[in-house]
């Protein structure tokens, strides 16, 4: 029964990995791509180490495993705003698609980040 | 009495930590040539210890051989051992001298001795990957060494040494690899046991990756570019240092390897060994003629002279092999006085580029002594002891009816004697050209390691005997691994 | 598997060979990098392939076997540590060299700046107009 | 904070007392202590009472965090698989209400992880966050979503 | 980077790294980790930190200057080899006692000492960098 | 081939997505998505593996990697925030 | 014997101090050396006479068989009398010529050092021994021909007689090695015995060969005479000692010594014939181009230096004549040589010119040394009553005997100009005023020419004085033992025929010279020293371009060298050996992993086409991640970490460097040669491996490391107990690697930022 758990788990987990890949190849910009790695990659990689966890029945190995998860959980947001952050200082684009973009014209030189008047914002919108 | 093969680690490597972790320059210059000290002492030990008791080797950890790594001792590694003590030395009592603060505060004791731990490691390790680790460990001392200061010449003799280096290195770790693939073993007594079983062709292939690994550390055609790119860029003590050690530590490893493991097709290793070495002869000393520049002259000389050290394990006899070892430790000798020499020169007038400089016959007689002794002993003429080098490579050339490595040899004995002339010439007959620049202050104790390699070189050369007997018994026990065999595993072939 | 690796590692060699030979010494140092990583995977295959456990003795005592061969493994880490230093070396010293030369080009580092005319037993240097 | 090493301190009594120095003996330990804490919760001053709250304030938010992953996964999915792509980027300025770095970090994460929005960066006087957000067809539904679900749980574990 | 994000995850991620490396030096002689494992994983707690606010900050999160933790490293390890030699066996060889039930012995001091070696060496790489690379619009 | 094998096979499949956003780019931040990929799938890998082996000794690797690999992608970031996305 | 060898080097390092302590005197004194060692050498006349050789020897290098071994016949004592005898006022003489000369005191080291090094030669029966001293005379004479080092013709020349001599003795080593093995012996009194075995040996002619090139470099021989000319640069002392009777002896003493071993065939003859017979012309004909005293000398020297050779040449041809004729020949030259350089020097010192046409009147104002050059003139001339006229009527005689007549009639016209020189010498004391202000020098300037010169006439008149020493001298020669009646007046006969013919034509030539020299000097004649140069300046040339072509200067150039090495070395080793293998037995490949090898492939070669170098390390990311990935499938976890880790750690260097310096590449179109060595280097790697995995593999040291690690290194994990324990002095070196590389990277930061400090 566990077994099927575990199964369930894992293809569950590769799944999302997959829509992941496949994001990543298929998204049309960076931006939206973190998006695909971001959620869908961490998901993947919890539901697996969630199924070694309930494999092993183990404190020791469920430990582990949740630590490993919770690793992933803390690490994987902030690589994806240091990157996005970074590539959108540099230039990157953002697609063509985009429907807005408030972060334009706001970076100063030194890299230091303006607020925007969210009033101002809000009545755009 | 097992700590006394384990001792010309322990004192380098000492020294070397406490110069890290003590900071006070004072204990700094006095640890560094303590340092010096103790390793020419405990080299004299080892090989008394060897000269009285054979072969020796401990099993490091107390693991038996072959799983643990061994060291051996053989009269080949005590007589590095010691000979690299000696260098240490007199390097030592330069750096005493010549040391600023500057180069002080950015460790150079601790990169000496360092340097010197990874030397003798390689000397006396008999397991072929640790020897890999002690080649590495030799290895990034020197690039730290040669870039202490970072000159723009320093900078750019290190990349290209740096670059030639790690393409060695890598190499080296494949060739080790692939023999421990092919037979299981790294322990090179036990190798030489088990590579009969491996497919000759395959093992000859082998055994050329070792010789293109070690061929580029002892900088022998066509592998010797990195070497007059990068020696004349540091400072002469350090040049000194490196030319000493560090090219005599691939003769060593090729010597070791040809001689007990290698030796399964030796019409075509070692001839091979043969022709690298008449290139690297002629090609060098050639090449030396071509410049203008003091050391990097001298780095052609070393280049050169390197193929002597070969010229002897291509002919794989007992007298060829010990001119071989005897010729190795006599250029350490003698090439690190005349790199000091280069530092004197330079210090007197500010520059070793042969056309600016002159004069110092008449103000300084015993400096051109101090240049003829080591000087004609590399260009092998009695009664130095680079003649006896010379001598018993020739003889044993003619013993094996090897005409043309003998003519190559003598060949390039003429050659070599011409540059030291021009070089005599010029630096010390010539007038001193217009503007030269005065001596300021002195020489100092700067002296005195110079002069005392001169000395070693013109005392061998006058008694020659005991390091000659020495050499033959290094030569003897290589041709006979069994011996080495023996005392490693403790079983006979 | 081995013999896949085999292929694997001479494609491998053969790139970071071709890298090597590059201009830049940039190109030089990732060269090396995947070189050495073509080497660890040598020494791994040296040591034979085709384990199905890790060398880790069980808390019982007992390794199970097949297990994979553990020499290679001690070996490639200390290759591994190694090269990663020769690399961390080599990138600072490599920085240091554009600093300092202001180019990483292999074919422009000279070794010889002061081209000095080498004297001749026959012919005599001139002495005259030579800049010091 | 004292409350916990009280917890600590007690759980290393129970298992010095019970003789194993097990992960899983600790983490009963752990629990009865804390138990035992919790009647004794009077015993604390009131910062150190939020320790008390926050032990169950925490599993919640996890698990919220938790299903937000698995929605936000699902839509990506519908999204990659999909074969026009029905996506609508855009960068939009979230005004910020929490104040510490702590919050702002953990939201700025916590909106990374979650459905269609990507956290880029924050504005240099912690004002507004700058959010990517995949789906924005309505910046403002946006934001209000995620001020009503994810700065509202942050709130709640951080004060 | 001057970001607050990782200013404040950095913080958090610092210490668990180093828990992480502590975790994987004390554990390796039984399970996969070990000295140089284990001071990797401490050298990216520090990397990350400098990374985020600076080498002096994560400078003063040191007790030793880096290169003295070299030389400290490699004298842990030489005293690992040497109790061997003054009891007349060859060099290095493992001298083995227990405390409390654990088996310890010069091995794992030797692995110490390799954890602080690497540490320190890897440390003077990354700040030296840091601090050659530095960009002026990252002061805090 | 058991079931987990043939997920370890089917996990492995996604890797040449990520090797064509590694080796397509175009910008240096797209190739550095790419390799977090990889990253992340290699976590789950050694956790696949630690269920197919048998052996949790694996799950170390997930572990250290998990924790670790993301400061590559900060360190690109850097990079890429000064030098731009084109690479120099 | 050994002893007064070694007094002779300990005295000669004693005379720059007896220099400084004693000033001027000090030439007097140090003379004594020299007189001590040559009345030691007289007091073994007896014994040697009587027929008696003695050997000293002391072990030297017992382990190569080389002694410091000593052989005294009536030839070496001949030699060391002369060597001793001549030093004596020589030592006196350079006091007196290079009086109040800053370098004085070096002179003396040197000079004495050469006389210890030439006594040593001729003494030496170990043919390292020999050897050892005559690259120790060609060294003393570098320094001595090399005194007037300022001017570069004096460095020029010191280096030519450098290079010659001391590259014809390395031939002779050979040579003499050669011999050695041939004859089963290092010591040359035990060679002489074994002529027979030798001159059948397959390597006779090698060896023979390279002994002549020894002795023919250092006694000026056809063609490598023209060092000795060159050579006059030297102060006079240095030509009256080493070009007269001394070091260009040196060659013609081992030709002596040697002939018993190696004459006797017609090669041996033929040869020495040949070139003496050249020589002796060469220098006749040269004479004629020169006006300086030295450099007529000089050629006269050569000229001799070639009779000398052409009758040891003839001496297994004739029964004594020709042994007899070079025991006189030898001495008289010697003496009259040495007499006449020392004279010229003192004239040049005191009439400040060596040009003989500037010369005149010369005997009014120092009649001693007009004298002795009278003396030795005659004796040059070969007019009774010296010892002049008895050397070479005897070789006459020899010549005569056994050699072709058109040899003999060359020889006359080469003793001819031999006339014509002692006229040219003699007339100039007689004809024309003297220069102002000339006068006699020192005694020290006409001690030695006086004594030299008198000690011809002396042995000229009374022959019986010198008999038996000459007896014993040819014998030695000869090999076998000769006695032969030294007379002055060897009563009419062909000989003295010829000897009156070979003056008069050399008053004919002296009538002719004034013409001749004119013609001759006017153009430079092509000759071997044009060779020399024309070889020097192309060994330098060559070297140049050797250095062009190979130390180009580009690494790239020097990798590709190395990768072509490899390639070509291995490659060759593996098809030679025929070790091409397609392993069996090999583990079953598993698909993911067959996939994660592909990937890896595509990606390394995908990284090959992108210009940015953080790019490319982010590409070879999936290398790197694939490697670690390949150790986490085949159960490495230890590995699949420190990959993982390290990887990472690498990118994040490279990233901190690049954002430092100018990282775009220049567009990869790669040359074909780095293509082709990538791919030779790739494909050889792929056999090696192919080849490794065919043999049997053992896996005996990881079954003791599985065996031992918990019970013994009380650990589970394996690769760590091997880590830090079976194999930690690997992790030590490996360590002490990473700590230097700390070490590294903080100096090279370290000075950067002191460098931008102000
Ligand atoms: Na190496
Ligand atoms: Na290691």
């Amino acid at each position: 029964m566990l077994e099927w758990l575990v199964y369930i788990l894992v293809l569950v987990g590769v799944f999302f990995l997959f829509i992941a890949a496949i994001g990543v190849v298929r998204m049309p910009d960076l931006y939206n791509r973190m998006h695909a790695t971001s959620k869908a990659g961490t998901l993947g990689v919890g539901l697996i180490l969630v199924a070694v966890a309930v494999f092993y029945q183990e404190l020791s190995v469920a430990a582990r495993a949740l630590s490993t998860l919770a690793f992933i959980v803390l690490t994987a947001p902030v690589a994806a705003h240091a990157l996005g952050r970074a590539a959108y200082l540099s230039g990157v684009k953002p697609c063509e698609d985009t429907y807005i973009d408030e972060l334009a014209g706001h970076y100063q030189a030194n890299h230091k980040l303006e607020s925007v008047d969210t009033e101002a914002t809000q009545r755009r919108i | 009495m097992s700590w006394l093969l384990v001792l010309p680690l322990l004192v380098p490597l000492t020294t070397g930590i406490l110069c890290l972790v003590l900071p006070g320059r004072t204990a700094q210059r006095v640890l560094g040539l303590a340092g010096a000290l103790g390793l020419l002492a405990a080299g004299l030990a080892l090989l008394a210890q060897v000269q009285r008791q054979g072969i020796q080797a401990v099993q490091i950890g107390n693991w038996p051989a072959p799983f643990g790594i061994t060291f051996v001792a053989d009269h080949l590694s005590a007589l590095m051992v010691l000979i690299s003590g000696v260098v240490a030395v007199a390097v030592a009592l330069f750096a005493l001298a010549e040391n600023d603060q500057a180069r002080e505060g950015l460790g150079y004791y601790a990169l000496g001795h360092l340097l010197l731990f990874g030397v003798n490691g390689a000397f006396l390790t008999g397991d072929l990957f640790n020897l890999y680790v002690w080649f590495e460990v030799l290895l990034l001392a020197s690039f730290v060494l040669m870039i202490l200061g970072g000159s723009k010449a320093q900078l750019a003799g290190g990349v290209k040494y740096f670059a030639v280096s790690l393409l060695s290195s890598i190499l080296f770790l494949v060739a080790v690899g692939l023999l421990y693939g092919a037979t299981g073993a790294l322990n090179m007594a036990d190798l030489a046991l088990r590579v009969e079983r491996v497919h000759p062709g395959l093992l000859t292939a082998l055994s050329m990756l070792f010789l293109v690994a070690f061929g580029l550390k002892a900088a022998v055609f066509p592998f010797f570019f990195w070497l007059p790119a990068s020696y004349p860029a540091p400072p002469a003590m350090i040049s000194a240092l490196f030319a000493g050690l560090l090219t005599k530590v691939g003769v060593y490893a090729l010597i070791r390897v040809f001689t007990l493991i290698f030796t399964h097709d030796t019409g075509f290793t070692h001839s091979l060994i043969l022709w690298v070495a008449g290139f690297t002869l002629l090609l060098g000393a050639l090449m030396a003629l071509a410049q203008g520049e003091l050391r990097r002259l001298l780095s052609f000389q070393l280049v050169s002279h390197i193929g002597y050290m070969l010229m002897g394990l291509g002919i794989l006899t007992p007298l060829a092999l010990a001119g071989s070892v005897f010729y190795a430790l006599n250029h350490m000798i003698v090439i690190a006085a005349l790199f000091l020499l280069a530092g004197l020169l330079q210090r007197l007038q500010g520059t070793t580029v042969l056309v600016r400089m002159g004069g110092l016959y008449g103000p300084y007689p015993w400096l051109a002594v101090l240049f003829l002794l080591p000087g004609l002993s590399l260009a092998g003429l009695p009664p130095f002891s680079g003649f006896w080098a010379k001598y018993t490579l020739v003889a044993a050339g003619l013993q094996a009816g090897q005409y043309g490595i003998v003519a190559v040899a003598l060949l390039v004995g003429l050659l070599t004697l011409l540059s030291m002339g021009l070089v005599f010439a010029e630096v010390f007959w010539k007038k001193a050209p217009e503007g030269a620049r005065a001596a300021p202050g002195g020489l100092g104790g700067r002296v005195l390691p110079v002069g005392l390699l001169a000395v070693l070189t013109l005392a061998i050369g006058l008694w020659a005997e005991p390091l000659l007997s020495l050499s033959q018994a290094a030569a003897r026990e290589l041709l006979e691994p069994a011996g080495y065999i023996q005392a490693v595993l403790g079983v006979s072939r | 598997m081995e013999i896949l690796l085999a292929f694997l590692v001479g494609g491998l060699a053969a790139v970071g060979v071709y890298l090597m030979l590059r201009p830049h010494l940039i190109q030089f140092l990732i060269g090396f990098l995947v070189l050495g990583n073509a080497a660890n995977l040598l020494i791994f295959t040296a040591g034979r392939l085709g384990s199905q456990f890790p060398p880790l003795v069980q808390p019982s005592g007992a390794v199970l076997e097949p297990y994979a061969n553990p020499l290679p493994q001690a070996l490639i880490l200390t290759a591994i540590v190694i090269g990663f230093a020769l690399a961390a070396f080599g990138i600072v010293l490599f920085y240091r060299a554009q600093q300092a030369l202001g180019t990483l080009n292999a074919e422009t580092i000279l070794e010889a700046p002061d081209v000095s005319p080498a004297p001749s037993p026959v012919d005599e240097l001139p002495t005259e107009g030579v800049r010091r | 904070m004292r409350a916990f090493v009280y917890n600590v301190v007690l759980t290393i009594f129970w298992m010095a007392v019970t003789e194993a120095f097990t992960l899983e003996n600790f983490l009963v330990g752990f629990v009865i202590s804390f138990l035992i804490l919790l009647l004794a919760r009077p015993l604390f001053d009131a910062p150190s009472r939020r320790y008390f709250t926050l032990a169950w304030k925490l599993p919640r938010f996890v698990l919220l965090m938790l299903w937000e992953i698995v929605l936000s996964s699902l839509r990506v999915a519908q999204a990659v698989l999909s074969p026009r792509m029905p996506i609508q980027p855009g960068i939009i300025a979230y005004p910020l209400e929490v104040k510490s770095d702590l919050e702002i970090t953990l939201l700025a994460n916590l909106i990374t992880l979650t459905p269609g929005t990507l956290s880029l960066d924050v504005s240099s006087d912690r004002k507004v966050l700058y959010v990517h957000g995949m789906f924005v067809d309505d910046a403002q539904k946006v934001i209000e979503s995620t001020r009503e679900s994810l700065e509202k749980a942050v709130l709640e574990v951080t004060r | 980077m001057n970001t607050l994000i990782l200013k404040t995850t950095s913080r958090f991620l610092f210490t668990l790294l180093l828990l992480l490396s502590v975790f994987l030096l004390l554990r390796g002689h039984n399970e996969p980790g070990g000295g140089f494992i284990g001071a990797l994983v401490a050298v990216g707690a520090y990397a990350l930190f400098a990374l985020a606010h600076g080498v002096s900050a994560a400078r003063k999160l040191l007790p030793l200057p880096p290169l003295r933790l070299v030389g400290w490293g490699l004298l842990v390890a030489l005293l690992s080899a040497l109790p061997a030699l003054l009891l007349g066996r060859p060099l290095m060889t493992g001298q083995w006692f227990s405390l409390l039930g654990v088996k310890l012995g010069t091995p794992i001091l030797f692995d110490i000492g390799v954890y602080l070696t690497v540490f320190g060496a890897l440390l003077s790489a990354i700040f030296g960098l840091e601090e050659a690379a530095h960009h002026p619009s990252e002061d805090a | 081939m058991s079931f987990l094998e043939v997920m370890l096979l089917a996990l492995m499949l996604t890797l040449p997505f990520a090797l064509y956003r590694l080796v397509k780019g175009p910008t240096l931040p797209d190739r550095v998505v790419g390799l977090d990929l990889i990253t992340t799938l290699s976590v789950a890998l050694a956790a696949l593996y630690a269920l197919v082996s048998g052996q949790t000794a694996f799950l170390d690797v997930a572990i250290a990697l998990a924790l670790f690999a993301f400061l590559a992608t900060l360190g690109l970031a850097r990079y890429i925030e000064y030098r731009g996305h084109k690479g120099d | 014997m050994v002893v007064a060898i070694i007094v002779a080097f300990v005295g000669a390092l004693t005379a720059p101090w007896l220099h400084r302590w004693l000033g001027h005197a000090a030439g007097w004194v140090l003379a004594l050396l020299p007189l001590g060692l040559a009345f030691y050498f007289a007091s073994l006349l007896p014994e040697v006479v009587g027929g008696q050789t003695l050997r000293h020897s002391l072990a030297w290098v017992p382990s190569l068989g080389v002694n410091f071994s000593f052989y005294l016949d009536g030839l070496s004592l001949l030699f060391a009398l002369l060597i001793t005898g001549i030093g004596t006022f020589i030592v006196i003489y350079s006091g007196g010529y290079l009086k109040g000369h800053p370098d004085l005191g070096r002179f003396y080291l040197v000079i004495l050092l050469f006389m210890a090094s030439m006594l040593g030669l001729v003494l030496a029966d170990n043919i390292v021994t020999l050897f050892v001293m005559w690259e120790l005379t060609s060294l003393t004479s570098y320094l001595l021909i090399g005194f007037h080092h300022s001017e570069f013709r004096s460095r020029r020349a010191a280096t030519q007689a450098l290079l010659v001599t001391a590259g014809g003795g390395l031939a002779l080593l050979a040579g003499l090695i050669l011999l050695a093995l041939m004859g089963g012996s290092l010591e040359i009194s035990e060679l002489l015995g074994q002529g027979q075995l030798l001159r059948e040996h397959p390597l006779y002619l090698p060896a023979l060969i390279l002994v002549l090139l020894g002795a023919f470099t250092k006694s000026a021989q056809f063609p490598f005479h023209f060092w000795l000319p060159n050579a006059m640069e030297a102060p006079t002392p240095v030509s009256a000692y080493l070009h007269s009777a001394t070091m260009v002896k040196a060659g013609v003493y081992l030709l002596a010594r040697l002939q018993p071993a190696l004459g006797g065939s017609e090669v041996w003859s033929s040869t020495l014939m040949l070139f003496g017979l050249a020589t002796l012309l060469t220098g006749a004909t040269l004479t004629f181009r020169h006006t300086d005293l030295k450099r007529l000398l000089a050629y006269s020297t050569v000229a001799a230096l070639g009779a000398l050779v052409f009758l040891i040449g003839l001496v297994p041809l004739t029964d004594y004549y020709a042994a007899m004729g070079f025991a006189t020949f030898l001495l008289a030259h010697s003496l009259y040589k040495g007499g006449l350089f020392m004279a010229a020097g003192a004239v040049d010192h005191e009439a400040g010119t060596r040009d003989i046409t500037q010369l005149g009147g010369l005997f009014r104002v120092m009649p001693l040394t007009g004298v002795a050059v009278v003396l030795a003139g005659l004796s040059l001339a070969g007019l009774p009553p010296v010892l002049g006229f008895i050397g070479k009527e005897v070789l006459y005689v020899a010549a005569l005997q056994a050699a072709p007549a058109w040899v003999v009639g060359l020889a006359v016209l080469g003793f001819a100009v031999g006339a014509m020189l002692a006229l040219l010498l003699v007339v100039p004391f007689f004809r024309g005023q003297p220069p102002q202000k000339v006068h006699e020098g020192p005694p020290s300037l006409w001690l030695g020419p006086l004594v030299l010169a008198g000690l011809g006439l002396l042995l000229g008149l009374f022959p019986g004085l010198y008999n038996p020493l000459a007896d014993a001298v040819a014998s030695a020669v000869k090999g076998k033992t000769v006695a032969y009646h030294l007379k002055l007046w060897p009563g009419f006969n062909l000989a003295l025929l010829l000897s009156l013919l070979t003056v008069l034509l050399g008053v004919g030539f002296y009538f002719l010279y004034p013409r001749l020299q004119a013609w001759m000097a006017q153009e430079p004649i092509p000759g071997p020293e044009n060779a020399y140069v024309a070889l020097l300046r192309g060994l330098m040339r060559l070297a140049a371009g050797v250095e062009r072509l190979l130390q180009s200067g580009s690494l790239r150039a020097y990798l590709a060298w190395i990768f072509a090495g490899l390639v070509g070395l291995v490659g060759l080793a593996l098809f030679r050996g025929g070790a091409l293998f397609w392993p069996a037995g090999a583990s079953s490949p598993r698909l993911e992993q067959v996939l994660l090898l592909a990937l890896m492939f595509l990606g390394a070669i995908g990284a090959l086409r992108l210009r940015s170098h953080l790019a490319m390390v982010v590409v070879l990311g999936l290398v790197g991640a694939g490697v670690a990935l390949v150790f986490l499938l085949q159960n490495a976890p230890d590995l699949s970490i420190t990959q993982f880790l390290v990887e990472t750690l690498t990118a994040i260097l490279i990233a901190l460097v690049l954002l430092q310096i100018r990282s775009i590449g220049p567009v990869p179109r790669g040359r074909w040669l780095d293509k082709g060595l990538a791919l030779g280097l790739g494909g050889v790697v792929t056999l090696l491996m192919l080849g490794m995995l065919a043999q049997p593999f053992e896996p005996h040291l990881s079954q003791f490391f599985a065996q031992k690690s918990l019970p013994e290194g009380f650990g589970r994990n394996i690769v760590n107990v091997i880590l830090v324990d079976f194999r930690g002095l690997d992790t030590f070196g490996e360590i002490t690697v990473v700590g230097l590389a700390g070490l590294g990277v903080w100096a090279l930061l370290k000075r950067r930022r002191r460098e931008e400090q102000p």
